[in-house]
């Protein structure tokens, strides 16, 4: 049963992706991305990687739709028509995938069976962290485990990854522009969005429910080392609730909630804390991020404080890089005059030909 | 054998379905989603490779006085543990993706490859036409 | 322990009646002509077929499981519920009509039968072409 | 009891197999959005069942994430298909000189 779902949700899945492919609508090929990350979502589930279902389902599902859609508000909803090729099939790039296709099966003729468990994946560390990692660390979630203590380090590269993209993205759509409130001195301190009157259902129900999400994020951030969750799913849910007070009441609402200026800062603070605590067991006299040396009379409590410090540490990183990713694309939306604003890239003198 | 290999074939359909759908496609938005959907097939790969017959998440199944139950299989945390940060990552990657499509746009008006392509090289030529006619200028000046 | 088969009795009744009334939905939402008829064979399969499977799984569980599975249950009611209503809301908003007449839906051969819901006289093309849903 | 909870897999795969074909096809976006929805309830679903088939079955955080993200996905898509815009006060005839 187990594997007849596993490749019910595979077929699911292709089907969705060629569905994409050929869906020439883009809002509608947005949507169907949502549908496929949570069939993707599913599949993860079935193939006992809840860890990462929980984090699919918290970003595919929600986060990066609202992405899509903020960038096709700016863009084209359509596909254009390609004049080259007038809808019609790429030969050349069907070729091309064909034969990378072949390669690859080619490639996996030798590799181990589906499920086997003598594979040689499952050797080594993998064996180490199922064998000894409840001794040594203490917390029933080998994930967590592996994720915050045994390869602290890979995290924290991780973590900067996202601090750099966040980074990045403010840089390239909000680079010294006001904030979102700033921009309208003049609103009112009551919202007086138009939709706001128009969905009073909506707007009753997620206030209703903001306060529950909120909680929920917390208890995903403070459960990681019991169940599926920790600081990537909590910081992803907890933008995703403050996203949805946006979308319901606006950005400007939201700012007013958690500042963008804060949210900016919060970002790198989540880092450092990442990064203090490798410099606090550095400090103590251990290694960077050897978390017993905390508590040397009784590691394993070292462990649970490290691993405590640098998932509350990912959490805010990753909820504040979402939360700044959102508004500087709302911005954009906000303000599409600010569109003309001088280009960093080399000047293009034939912009006014493509207008 | 073969037969239970049908797990890296639908992992190969499905990441040259994204390939297939970043190269042929001319709109950027379009890009990134094969991009995503390419990004979703190696995260399956990973993910599958990790599945034990049999095993259950790799979270410890503990008796009431707090030592474990012996004798349960648990599939592979060290794929997932990389995935799950690669989802996120992705994300932020891809925010910063469709950023620099939201640029492209307000640079060139259009998110079509070809029409991008075609602009800079007409740029390219009007560049080329103007330096050669500066000295012209000059010397009649 | 026959309490705990009683238990799974009911609990294996509701999961089947929850099953039942989320492929009755998933066919309405297939099968059923406009949208807002459609509307409410999604509702079907989000209030029925939900509260089906999750009160069955319910019974067949430990009781911090059960109470989890009520909470889902009741987000799933009120989320669904709610965007279910904007949806139509929406929908209604531009102009999107129950034209469901038989002789508008029998005697024009439309190449899908399930076309002529928006309303012509309304054209939504002035806010962008993502709206008029699909061409062909 | 397993055949109970498989069975109930094979009907909630079906209806999102149903849910899926109504997304494909369309015809209007709206009809999209309610495919979108129902898709987001049925993994819902699915999740749970699932966590009982294959005997871990305390890890309902997870469905409740599903449906709290698929509310969220909905209501963007619901924001954009109306408005145009993830944003408040843009292409809004009669009320855009209220923001300007």
């Amino acid at each position: 049963m187990e594997e007849a779902i596993t490749i019910a949700l595979f077929a699911l899945l292709l089907v969705m992706a060629m569905v994409i492919g050929r869906e020439r609508n883009l809002f509608s090929a947005a949507m169907l991305t949502g549908i496929f990350s949570l069939i993707s979502a599913g599949l993860f589930t079935a193939l006992d990687a809840v860890d990462v279902a929980f984090t699919e389902a918290a970003v595919g599902a929600g986060i990066s739709t609202v992405l899509i859609l903020a960038t096709l508000a700016l863009t084209d909803h359509h596909e254009a028509h390609d004049r080259l090729h007038p809808s019609k099939v790429n030969w050349k790039a069907v070729g091309v995938v064909t034969l990378t296709g072949v390669a690859l099966l080619y490639g996996t003729v030798d590799m181990p069976a589906f499920g086997v468990a003598d594979a040689p994946i499952h050797e080594g560390v993998a064996k180490h962290y199922i064998d000894h990692s409840f001794e040594e660390i203490g917390i029933p979630n080998v994930v967590t485990a592996v994720l915050a203590s045994y390869r602290g380090y890979d995290t924290f590269g991780e973590l900067g990854v996202i601090f750099v993209a966040g980074l990045g993205v403010a840089l390239l759509l909000g680079a010294g522009a006001p904030s979102i409130t700033s921009e309208h001195p003049h609103l009112p301190q009551k919202s007086r969005a138009p939709y706001v009157r128009e969905m009073p259902v909506v707007r009753v129900v997620t206030k209703a429910l903001l306060p529950f999400i909120l909680l929920f994020a917390l208890y995903v951030q403070a459960h990681g080392d019991f169940g599926p969750g920790g600081g990537f799913q909590a910081g992803v849910i907890f933008a995703a609730g403050l996203v949805l007070y946006g979308l319901v009441w606006g950005p400007t609402a939201l700012e007013r909630f958690a500042r963008h200026r804060i949210v900016e800062r919060a970002t790198a603070i989540g880092l450092l804390l990442y990064g203090g605590v490798g410099v606090a067991t550095m400090a103590v006299g251990g290694n960077f991020l050897e978390y017993g040396v905390l508590t040397p009379e009784h590691p394993q409590h070292g462990q649970h404080y490290g691993i405590f410090l640098v998932e509350l540490g990912v959490g805010i990183t990753v909820s504040a890089v979402m939360l700044v990713i959102y508004y500087v694309f709302a911005a954009r939306n906000v303000s599409p005059t600010r569109s003309s604003a001088p280009v960093t890239l080399p000047p293009p003198p034939m912009s006014e030909d493509a207008s | 054998m073969i037969a239970n290999l049908w797990h890296y074939g639908l992992v190969v359909v499905l990441m040259m379905t994204g390939l297939y759908i970043v190269i042929a496609k001319r709109n950027y938005v379009k890009k990134m989603m094969g991009l995503a959907i390419f990004q979703t097939s190696v995260i399956m790969l990973y993910v599958t490779m990790g599945k034990v017959t049999g095993g259950t998440p790799p979270i410890f199944v503990q008796n009431d006085d707090g030592t474990l139950t012996e004798g349960i299989v648990y599939s592979n945390p060290l794929p997932m543990v990389l995935m799950l940060t690669a989802i996120v990552v992705g994300v932020a990657t891809m925010a910063v993706g469709l950023a620099l499509v939201v640029r492209i746009k307000e640079a060139y008006g259009t998110v079509e490859d070809d029409l991008v392509t075609e602009l800079n090289r007409e740029d390219e030529a009007r560049r080329h036409l103007s330096a050669a006619a500066q000295p012209i200028k000059e010397s009649k000046s | 322990m026959t309490l705990e088969l009683v238990l799974q009795c009911i609990g294996a009744v509701f999961l089947l009646g929850g099953s039942f009334f989320c492929i009755v939905g998933g066919i309405g939402l297939v099968r059923l002509p406009t949208f807002y008829t459609r509307c409410h064979a999604a509702g079907v399969t989000d209030s029925a077929g939900a509260a089906g499977v999750l009160v069955g799984l319910a019974f067949v569980s430990t009781p911090l499981v059960a109470f989890k599975l009520v909470t889902v249950l009741a987000f799933v009611w009120l989320t669904s519920v709610a965007s279910t209503h904007a949806l139509v809301k929406a929908a209604h908003a531009r102009g999107v009509r129950v034209m469901n007449t038989p002789r508008l839906d029998w005697t024009i051969p439309p190449p899908a039968p399930d076309d002529g819901e928006v309303d012509p006289s309304t054209p939504p093309s002035d806010l962008g072409p993502h709206l008029s849903g699909e061409e062909a | 009891m397993s055949y109970v909870y498989a069975a109930a897999a094979s009907a909630i795969l079906i209806t999102m197999l149903l849910a899926m074909g109504r997304a494909i096809v369309g015809p209007t976006t709206y009809d999209r959005i309610l495919a979108l929805n129902a898709f987001g309830t049925k993994t819902v679903l699915l999740i749970a069942v699932m966590g009982y088939l294959f005997g871990r079955p305390e890890w309902l955080d997870l469905a409740l994430v599903y449906g709290l993200c698929n509310f969220v996905g909905t209501l963007a898509v619901l924001r954009f298909s109306k408005y145009g815009s993830l944003a408040n006060d843009v292409t809004l005839p009669p009320d855009a000189e209220d923001h300007a």
